[in-house]
Order: structure tokens, then C-alpha cells, then sequence
């Protein structure tokens, strides 16, 4: 407990008994929290952007450095916003991708190679984590979600390629299988069969017109840390609209039956939306 | 020559925009809009250096990355040097050419290359600077003179421009934290 | 532990998921087929027509090879709800990488990418070499992928796999002289320690903010407006830092990674297109005047016309559809054409009868009635095409001339159920 | 889980006498993680044994014994048991709501977190664990119904789990809290309503792939009912304001005043 946190508890007027009961709700509030925001960001990434984080050969320099940011920026974005303004807190992006990254190596151990047998470097995820401390790291600085935006969601996309091609760049190396050129990721999805993804449902490049080097794969990033701004205000504003505590209006007959209208005439209104801008 | 390589290294990584080549004053090496060509007299040649087993297909203009084994074709842009004889030589940069034969690590008598294109290899040992001396011509009136560095690795001043970078924006935005406490501060008080 | 057994667990589960799911444990069969029989019999009697379609061995050790090679032929009659073969790719079916695929050949072409422009109508051969991964017991069956069609799905065998899954390993040696001992683990511990590495940071990230007074303390403070206590000088520092750490450690890292990788090339996603197998000029011709299904009787009748053109008398060997092979039992060289490894369960004892088995003539035009009669019609679930809204059926007719040589025809048309048909089926 | 609640609060004592007790017991929701994690865990092992040895051909007969008698059984027992929690919530739901003292009021506020506990982590299971196992069965097993052995799992065990606890929470809330019992409070609806619509989602899915789509792309626009229904999930920020809020208050009143040593 520094002197920072002795302030704050002086601040909040609480009594020592109630210290300790508040310690105890942050503890569940934690869990609560940890449990929402790694199903939430799952569910939420697995089916917009899913494909390509399953396999190796789907990660190509068109839509795996395009999409990823993309669908993963909207749950951080979400859960920051909540965090921040109700409690100034801005842990929700880090806190998004990192469950998301821990819940994802889960699967691929119990599902992806426990059930189907498919070997760890067939399924290897991606991750943004590295984005998403820049980004959490770019509201604290700035204080303004205008501000994330337009700095920490372009870096939030720029990163994701850098980030992950430092352990992807060694599956692109080129083999030859059967006398043609081909890629280690590409032979990998080709040596380990996968009965429902016939090679040609792959979204990926399918031919580049001026390639420049590697500059394709900066053009796909930039062009996803741009629409990373959008989404990120998009969702940061479906983070603020669902901290709205409103009450549907219900009339007496509810009250009664839920008891909460005993004799009372309790007119007082619904919590004021403790909302701060 | 040294503007042009200085301004190629700055500009390259960080902008990754084709320079245009500065002047070329007797025959270097220039990138002049993305191809790396040499002057002989009135022609030119268009230069490529490849190193297949360590980078596959990538090209390379005046500095060749690594050691080991390196094809060189320099390929005729003008079809009058097709008819002509050209001798190609690649000697050591040890400063004095009077006794060429004893710098000279490649050496191609005069011939016709009707196809318009010179290629060469040669496995390079020891890292260092190389010239190339080509001539062209029945006399050899027209020489070209094009130094080149083998396995000295290229200084990417570049990068330590990102880190720069980086430094700046953390900078800013810790500045930029403090005015807006202190306006936070100054509305509370 | 086999990877099988570590998360198999097989011993303690049967008796725990048998408890919890209040189930007796009576001892099943080996299902034979895998998902192909909810296809739609459209698919399965009027697209790809798998023939001559041979298995190398019934039984392997785990990295030893297996070979399914075979033709096809793709229907002239392809069902309207099925999109035309434009891109396809040829495949197997097994449960997850039980086996894996060393190569896959069609018409001699490598087959890694998709093939494109397949021609209705015309045959093609292909051939698939597999290698045993985890041992077990596992029905390995051709499958060709058809874009908007869906997996058109081959014969299938059983394939017995032995030994234990630690021994397979695929090593590689790529172009730039890298040498991989094993696909199965290559780059996964770069990977891991990588991201290990950003997790802790973002770890330390998340405890340096919530090991505060968190919730209803902060909740207050905001309530009486003292946010500059909330994130203090210090968390301006820390989160400055941060941004230092993530950015320098990734450009460093992308920067030695873009070095020591040197040679990399993108995803390979050409398809590839190959002529079909040549073509001999039409030798019977084949007209289906009518077709029924007796359902009780579970017998297919088709009256057909044929007409021999070419130079030698001609005997109906074999009709075959959705996997299944009738063979005319009386004659020889079609029996002597089952392979005896083929799968017994795909060749139907009762065979194929025909109304008239005596050599049709060169030139002759004679009408047939042929009966494919067995319960594989209805366990195959192929009767659904009475009861779909393409009702039509499509099947191939095998002939052998005098000097035992093979011709194939296609035989397609509507088909009506009957039920009163049983007594006639006994008569002829 | 909430037996303790129900029994009839003494009259409000002095705030010093409610320092003694502890606010929260964690054991009802131990025991409850305990029993979900048994039943996933048995699930998932299940699975590993039956899946991939019976559950690849719907026609089967081992396909009916293993797995449509597991479908049978898990539906209604798992529905069953959560009208049981339900009508048990109902009956014993708090008459007078208004009427309850400060301090009972903030023990069930901590009652009230505990089941998000127990709700928040039965939703994980399907959103993480089982749900990107589902990915698995559909990119190597050709499809050939809609009762695959993962979707048996998935959608007609997992899901009516966490609907199950989702829909207590709601009752809990709405049986025992006054500022729930005044009104439906709109984040507690939303944050059940809409996991709870993933079930009947699960009909455009199907409808999807009996006519329209053959190939299993897990990211096709067919799927995304179910992200955007997970969502919904974010209307924790809602509850925050309305539960931390009150509670922020019944501290002070509880608690007692902030004595000036702290």
C-alpha cells in the first residue's frame, strides 16, 4: 500500500471494515471481469477473423495482416472504454488480447491437436498483444480516446506484422515438394490433410500486379492501421453506450410481484447514470 | 559519388522511394529509376548482382551483401553494343593498377555478346572493395570504371532514424500527459 | 504417452463418460462410411464416377506409405444444384491428421494446388500417397473437392496403422539449406518463447494497475472528481516506457528476423490445369427407356437400349453408382475385375442381373432390363433421390468385348419409385 | 448456492456487530466451479474417446447409442435442472424486498456477484474452449448433420449451461435486490438476453449450411450472429454502474464512518 493508494482510500470515505469488503469486490469483480472480457474477445474473434489465425498456410500478406488487427481491435477498443470510464483503468485492451492469446493456445493443445491430431505448428496463432499495450499505454499518456485513435489504433495495426513475423518468417522459407517451389507453411498444411478445407477455399493472395520487395505486406498493414482508427471509435463508443444503466419503466403490478413495492410509495428514481464524460 | 550513396542509404529505408541517380561522373554505379546501370561512353549497361543460395533471386546494384558464391550480368541497353567486343575485368580496389594482373580476380577476354548480356560468377572469400573495369569497342575506346563492396555489411543509418522516432513520440505524448494533468489539475483546484 | 494416450486417457474415460451418461456399454461395429452418405445422392450417382480404384496395403506402421491410385470419371448428366467442376481438389478423407500426405498426383501432375477446368465427361487418373501418423484403425477414401459442390467423396478402405505415433517424423532440408528435423515441432518453441515474452510484459501491465484499491475506492474518488489521484506521474512514466519497450523490441526483432531470413517467398496459390485422359470413340451406345425402384423389393431396374458399334459382340459386366459395384456374375472377366483387396462391403453379392446375358452382336440394337438389387440402397441412404428434388439417377455401365476389353457408357435418367413390381422381380 | 440469503435477517443490528462476519463465502461458488469444471472435463474427454470413433457417420447405429442418446438425455436434464433453480429462486423469492436492511441488502449484492461468477465462467466455456473446438470438428470432418458430435457439446450442453445460470442471475436479481426489483434494469437483460439468443441462432446456421454453403469458412458472414450476440456480453459496464454503485453506498452505511487513522 503506497501513499498513492492510502490516498485514494481516504478519498473514498470508506471505514476499515468496509476497506476489506471493498478489497473482497475487487478480487470477484477481477474474476468476473477476466471470465467476460476471455469469452467475449473468443467468441468475438474467432468467428470475423478466425480462419486465419487456425492455420499456417492462411497467413499470407493480403488478409492475415489485414483482418486480424481489424477484428481484434473492436473488443479491445469495447473493453477499454468500459474500463476507463467508469474506473480509469486501462487495462481493457492488454487484458482482451492477452486471455484471447492464453484461451487460443489452450484450444490448440485440447482441440486442434488433442482431437484431430493436427500438429502445433500447423495451427500456431498470431497475436496483437503488442498493439494493445500500445494502445492501453496511449490512453494512459493521453487521457483522450480521440487521441488513441489516431496513434495507438494505427500503431495497433502497423505492429501486428513486425510483431508476428518475428517467429513466423522462418514458414515462409522456400522447399520444393514434388518439383515445384513451394513454402515450409504451405507444405505443412499440405502434409497434415484437413478433410474439410479443400486448398482452393483459402482467402489469400492470389497473385500481386507490382511487387515491390516486401512491400506488399506494408501496404496491408497500413491500409489495416487506417481502418483500425475507425473501428477502434466505432467501438469505443458501443464500450461507452454499454455503460448505460437505465431501468425499462414498469408498472405497479411488476413491482408487487417482485415485492418491490410493499406499501412504500418508493418513488425515488433510478440510480443517476454515474456516468463521467 | 558518395552524395549519391549517402542520399540512396538515407533515403531508401525510411521512405523506401526510388532516388534518382545523382550525377554519375565517369561511369559508376547509379540507381536511375530503380535500375542499376553503368556508363560506357555513350551506352549503357544495366548492372545485377545476384547471390542465389543465400537470398534466392534478390538484386543487388553496388553493395553485395554477402560472401560466397555471386553472379554478376550486366546486360547491353543499347543494341550497338551487341556488335561490339566487350572485356570485362574485376580487380581488388588496392589503389595502384599498375600491375593489374596481380589484383585481378576476374577477367573476361574481349568478345561479341550477341544476346547483349555478360554474365559472370565468382566465389568471394574475403570481404572488400572490387572494381569493375569494362570496355567496349574495337579500340576499347569506351571504359567504365564502377567500384563495389562485397560482404561489407551496409550501414542502415535508416533504422536508427526509427528508434529516433520512437523516442520522439514517447517523448511527446509523456509531455503531452503533463499540460493535460495540469489542465486537469487547474479545473479541479 | 503417445499424444493419442495423453489426452486420449482411454481406460479412465470409458468408465467416467459411461457413468455420466448413464449409458450401457454395449460393443459397436466399425462404422464403414464417414459423413459420405449424407451427400445427396444427386451428387453421389451423377458426378464423379471412381473406378479402378486399388489400395496399396490394408496394413501399415506408423511412417510407412500407402498408395490409393484410381480414375475417375466426371458425369455428363452433372446435377444442376452442384456447380460444374471449375476448381476442384483432390483430397482424402480421415479423422484429423490421422495420416499424412506425402503426394497426390492427378493425370501425373502434381496435385499440391487446386486443378482448375475439369472437363464433364471426360476421365482423369489420380493417385495419393499417404503415410501413417497415429496408429489406429482408419477408412481412407479419395475425396474430390468440387468448388460450390462440396466433397464428392471415393470409395473407402480400411487402413490398420501400427506402431506409436512418437516415431513419425517429417524432415525437410528448404532451398536456403535449412535443415528441419521435423515439421510437426518446427518454429513452434520460437513462437512460444516470443509470445511468452510479450504476455509477461502485458502481465506486468495488468498487476501494476490492479494491485490498487480498485474498484468502489476509484469508483469514489471519480464521484468527488480527484482523477489526478487515479493515474499519477509515475503511470505516465511507466506507460511512456511501455511504449518504448513494445516499439524498440519489435522493430529490433523485425529487423534481425528480415536478416536471417533473407529468402522467403509468399503463400503458393496458383491452381493448375491438366488435358484429360484420352478419349476412345463412343463403342455402345446406351439409352435409358425407364427406370423404377422397387422399394420393398430394394432392387434398382433399368430398361435400357443398347446399341453395339463397335467390332466385336459385347456382354454388360458391371454397373456402378454412388461407390457401389454390381457385377455380372456370370461373367468372368468383370469378376476377375474386382480387385480381391477392393472393399467387400462396395461389391454387392447378389451382382447385376440382366434380362438377356448373350453377347449383344456389332451393330445389334437390343433392350435390357438390368437389376441392381440389394439393402445397400437404403443403408446408403441413396433412396433420399425419390424423395429430392432432383429425382434422376446415374450410374456406369461397364462392357467387355470378345477379346476382354473394357468400355464404359453413362447411363442417367428420371427414376420413379414402385412398390407392386415384387413378383415380376422373382419371374425374370 | 444462495441458501443462506433466504433465511429472515435479525433486525438490523449496529454496523460494528456486521464487521465480525465476512460479506461474501466463497465456497458455494467453489463447489459450483467444481461441479461445471466435472462436467466439461467429462464432456471434453468424451469426445477425445467417441468422436472421432463414432460420431463421423449420423447413420450409424453407434452414432444413435453414443451420441443421439447423449443429445437426448444432456437437453432435457440440463433445462430440467435449471427450472429447478429457477422455481426454487421463484418461491423463495423475498416478498418484501423493500423492506430489507442495509446490511442484508449489500450481503445479497455480494450474492448477486457470485453468480455472475458462476455465469461469466460457464459462458467461457462454450465462448473459448468448446467453441473453437467446434472450428476443429468443421475443418476436418466432412459435415453430415447438424447433431455433430461437437455441435451435441457445444450448443445443446454448454449453452443451455450458461443460459441455466445466466437466467438465475437475472431472477436472483429481480427476487432479491430492490434497485432490480423496481425495474428491468437494461444491462442485466441485455447481458442474459442476448448469449442466451446464440440457441436460436443456431437455426440460420443451419439453414445456411443445409442450402447455401458446403465448405466450412468459420469466419463467413453465416457465423456472425453469434459474435455479434456475444457482444452483448459488454453490457457488464451497465451492471458495474448499477451494482457498484449501490454498493459503493451500502459501504459507507454499512461500514461505518471512515475513521480519520485509516
Amino acid at each position: 500500500m503506497n501513499l498513492n493508494d492510502l490516498a485514494i482510500l481516504k478519498v473514498s470515505g470508506l471505514s476499515p471494515q468496509a476497506i476489506k469488503w471493498s478489497r473482497t469486490l475487487d478480487v470477484l469483480i477481477v474474476i468476473v471481469a477476466a471470465f467476460l472480457i476471455w469469452a467475449v474477445s473468443h467468441i468475438s474473434f474467432l468467428l470475423l477473423g478466425g480462419d486465419w489465425d487456425f492455420f499456417i498456410d492462411w497467413k499470407d500478406r493480403q488478409y492475415w495482416i489485414l483482418i486480424i488487427p481489424i477484428t481484434t481491435i473492436t473488443m479491445a477498443a469495447a473493453f477499454q472504454a468500459i474500463f476507463w470510464n467508469l474506473f480509469r483503468l486501462p487495462v481493457g485492451a492488454t487484458a482482451s488480447l492477452l486471455l484471447l492469446l492464453v484461451g487460443t493456445w489452450i484450444v490448440r493443445y485440447h482441440s486442434w491437436q488433442g482431437l484431430a491430431f493436427f500438429p502445433i505448428s500447423l495451427v500456431v496463432p498470431g497475436t496483437c498483444l503488442m498493439g494493445a499495450l500500445v494502445l492501453d499505454a496511449v490512453l494512459v499518456l493521453s487521457r483522450s480516446w480521440l487521441v488513441t485513435g489516431a496513434f495507438g489504433a494505427v500503431l495497433y495495426g502497423l505492429l501486428f506484422y513486425p510483431s508476428n513475423w518475428i517467429y513466423m518468417a522462418g514458414y515462409f522459407q522456400p522447399v520444393q515438394n514434388m518439383g515445384d517451389m513451394t513454402s515450409v507453411a504451405d507444405l505443412i498444411g499440405y502434409t497434415f490433410p484437413r478433410a474439410g478445407t479443400p486448398e482452393y477455399i483459402r482467402i489469400i493472395e492470389r497473385g500481386t500486379l507490382r511487387t515491390f520487395g516486401d512491400t506488399p505486406t506494408w501496404v496491408s498493414a497500413f491500409f489495416s492501421a487506417f481502418a483500425c482508427i475507425f473501428l477502434y471509435y466505432l467501438f469505443w463508443g458501443l464500450g461507452v453506450l454499454a455503460c448505460n444503466s437505465r431501468f425499462f419503466p414498469v408498472g405497479d403490478r411488476f413491482k408487487s410481484i417482485y415485492g418491490g413495492k410493499s406499501g412504500a410509495a418508493d418513488s425515488e428514481p433510478a440510480l443517476k447514470p454515474g456516468v463521467p464524460s | 559519388m558518395l552524395a549519391a550513396r549517402l542520399m540512396k542509404r538515407l533515403g531508401g529505408p525510411l521512405l523506401g522511394l526510388a532516388l534518382s541517380g545523382a550525377a554519375q561522373a565517369h561511369g559508376g554505379l547509379a540507381i536511375d529509376s530503380d535500375m542499376c546501370k553503368l556508363r560506357l561512353g555513350p551506352f549503357n549497361m544495366h548492372f545485377t548482382g545476384y547471390q542465389p543460395e543465400i537470398n534466392g533471386n534478390r538484386e543487388f546494384c553496388e553493395d553485395i551483401p554477402k560472401l560466397g558464391h555471386t553472379i554478376v550480368v550486366m546486360d547491353a541497353i543499347e543494341p550497338e553494343l551487341r556488335e561490339m567486343p566487350i572485356e570485362v575485368r574485376i580487380i581488388r580496389d588496392t589503389g595502384d593498377e599498375s600491375r593489374l594482373d596481380a589484383v585481378t580476380v576476374v577477367h573476361l577476354p574481349p568478345k561479341t555478346y550477341m544476346s547483349g548480356s555478360v554474365p559472370f560468377e565468382y566465389s568471394f572469400t574475403t570481404p572488400g572493395k572490387f572494381v569493375g573495369l569494362v570496355t567496349a569497342g574495337d579500340q576499347g575506346q569506351y571504359v567504365s570504371r564502377f567500384p563495389f563492396s562485397v560482404g561489407i555489411p551496409p550501414q542502415h543509418y535508416g533504422h536508427y532514424l526509427l528508434f529516433l522516432g520512437v523516442a520522439v513520440l514517447a517523448l511527446g505524448l509523456y509531455r503531452y500527459s503533463g499540460t493535460k494533468r495540469r489542465r486537469l489539475m487547474a479545473g479541479r483546484a | 504417452m503417445s499424444l493419442r494416450n495423453r489426452w486420449g486417457l482411454r481406460a479412465g474415460l470409458v468408465q467416467l463418460s459411461v457413468l455420466l451418461t448413464l449409458l450401457g456399454s454395449l460393443l459397436p461395429t466399425p462404422a464403414a462410411a464417414h459423413g459420405e452418405r449424407a451427400t445427396e445422392p444427386y451428387i453421389r450417382t451423377r458426378t464423379v464416377h471412381w473406378y479402378d480404384v486399388t489400395w496399396s496395403s490394408q496394413k501399415i506402421n506408423v511412417s510407412d506409405t500407402v498408395t490409393v491410385e484410381g480414375k475417375f470419371h466426371l458425369f455428363t448428366d452433372w446435377p444442376d444444384a452442384a456447380t460444374k467442376p471449375e476448381l476442384a481438389f483432390l483430397s482424402n478423407a480421415s479423422p484429423g491428421a490421422v495420416m499424412t500426405r506425402v503426394e497426390s498426383y492427378i493425370n501425373g501432375m502434381p496435385a499440391q494446388q487446386s486443378v482448375r477446368q475439369l472437363e464433364i465427361g471426360r476421365d482423369y487418373s489420380f493417385k495419393l500417397v499417404m503415410r501413417g501418423r497415429i496408429p489406429g484403425r482408419w477408412h481412407l477414401h479419395p475425396v474430390l473437392n468440387v468448388h460450390g459442390a462440396g466433397p464428392i467423396v471415393g470409395p473407402g478402405h480400411w487402413v490398420d496403422v501400427a506402431g506409436s505415433a512418437a516415431d513419425f517424423k517429417v524432415p525437410v532440408t528448404t532451398m536456403t539449406g535449412e535443415v528441419i528435423d521435423d515439421l510437426q515441432h518446427y518454429g513452434v518453441a520460437r513462437v512460444q518463447w516470443w509470445q511468452a515474452g510479450y504476455a509477461l510484459l502485458a502481465i506486468a501491465w495488468i498487476v501494476w494497475w490492479i494491485r490498487r484499491p480498485l474498484i468502489v475506492p476509484r469508483w469514489n474518488a471519480i464521484k468527488k472528481g480527484r482523477e489526478d489521484l487515479l493515474v499519477t506521474r509515475t503511470d505516465d512514466r511507466v506507460a511512456a516506457g511501455l511504449l518504448v519497450v513494445v516499439l524498440v523490441v519489435v522493430i529490433a526483432g523485425y529487423r534481425y528476423t528480415t536478416q536471417k531470413y533473407e529468402y522467403v517467398v509468399p503463400l503458393q496459390a496458383g491452381s493448375f490445369k491438366t488435358k484429360p485422359l484420352p478419349q476412345e470413340s463412343p463403342v455402345v451406345t446406351v439409352e435409358l427407356k425407364d427406370a423404377t425402384y422397387d422399394v420393398p423389393g430394394r432392387s434398382l431396374r433399368l430398361d435400357v437400349e443398347i446399341t453395339n458399334q463397335s467390332g466385336s459382340p459385347l456382354r454388360v459386366g458391371e454397373f456402378s453408382t454412388a461407390n457401389l459395384r454390381f457385377i455380372n456374375q456370370s461373367l468372368d472377366v468383370a469378376l476377375a475385375g474386382v480387385d480381391p483387396s477392393f472393399p467387400k462391403d462396395l461389391v454387392p453379392g447378389s451382382g447385376l442381373r440382366i434380362s438377356d446375358d448373350s453377347p449383344v452382336a456389332p451393330g445389334e440394337t437390343r433392350k435390357l432390363r438390368l437389376e441392381a438389387t440389394d439393402a445397400a440402397w437404403e443403408t446408403e441412404r441413396l433412396v433420399s433421390f425419390l424423395t429430392n428434388v432432383d429425382s434422376r439417377v446415374g450410374g456406369m455401365l461397364f462392357f467387355f468385348d470378345g477379346g476382354g476389353q473394357r468400355h464404359m457408357a453413362e447411363v442417367s435418367g428420371p427414376i420413379v419409385p414402385v412398390f407392386t413390381q415384387l413378383r415380376l422381380a422373382e419371374k425374370s | 448456492m444462495s441458501t443462506h440469503v433466504v433465511s429472515s435477517v435479525p433486525s438490523p443490528q449496529v454496523s460494528s456487530a456486521a464487521a465480525g462476519r465476512s460479506m461474501f463465502n466463497f465456497v458455494p461458488v467453489a463447489i459450483g466451479w467444481g461441479l461445471l469444471l466435472a462436467v466439461y472435463a467429462s464432456y471434453r474427454l468424451y469426445q477425445g474417446a467417441f468422436a472421432f470413433e463414432y460420431g463421423l457417420d449420423a447413420t450409424s447405429p453407434e452414432f444413435a447409442r453414443y451420441w443421439m442418446t447423449l443429445f437426448k438425455v444432456e437437453v432435457p436434464l440440463i433445462f430440467g435442472s435449471g427450472l429447478c433453480i429457477w422455481t426454487y429462486l421463484w418461491f423463495t423469492r423475498d416478498r418484501d424486498v423493500a423492506k430489507i436492511d442495509a446490511e442484508t441488502e449489500l450481503r445479497r449484492y455480494f450474492s448477486l456477484v457470485a453468480w455472475f461468477m458462476m455465469y461469466t465462467f460457464s459462458f467461457l466455456w462454450i465462448a473459448s474452449f468448446f467453441g473453437e473446438g467446434d472450428a476443429t470438428w468443421h475443418q476436418t470432418v466432412i459435415r453430415d448433420t447438424a447433431l455433430t458430435p461437437s455441435h451435441i457439446v457445444v450448443f445443446y450442453a454448454c449453452v443451455p449451461l450458461y443460459i441455466v445460470f445466466g437466467v438465475s442471475s437475472l431472477l436472483y436479481a429481480t427476487t432479491r435486490i430492490p434497485a432490480f426489483a423496481r425495474g428491468y434494469s437494461v444491462p442485466l437483460i441485455m447481458a442474459v438476453l442476448g448469449p442466451g439468443l446464440i440457441l436460436p441462432n443456431l437455426g440460420f446456421n443451419e439453414w445456411g449450411h443445409a442450402f447455401w454453403m458446403t465448405e466450412e469458412i468459420f469466419s463467413h458472414p453465416l457465423h456472425w450472429g453469434f459474435p455479434i450476440l456475444g457482444w452483448t456480453g459488454l453490457a457488464l459496464g451497465g451492471l458495474f454502474i448499477q451494482v457498484v454503485g449501490r454498493m459503493a453506498e451500502l459501504f459507507k452505511e454499512v461500514g461505518g464512518p471512515a475513521s480519520d487513522a485509516a
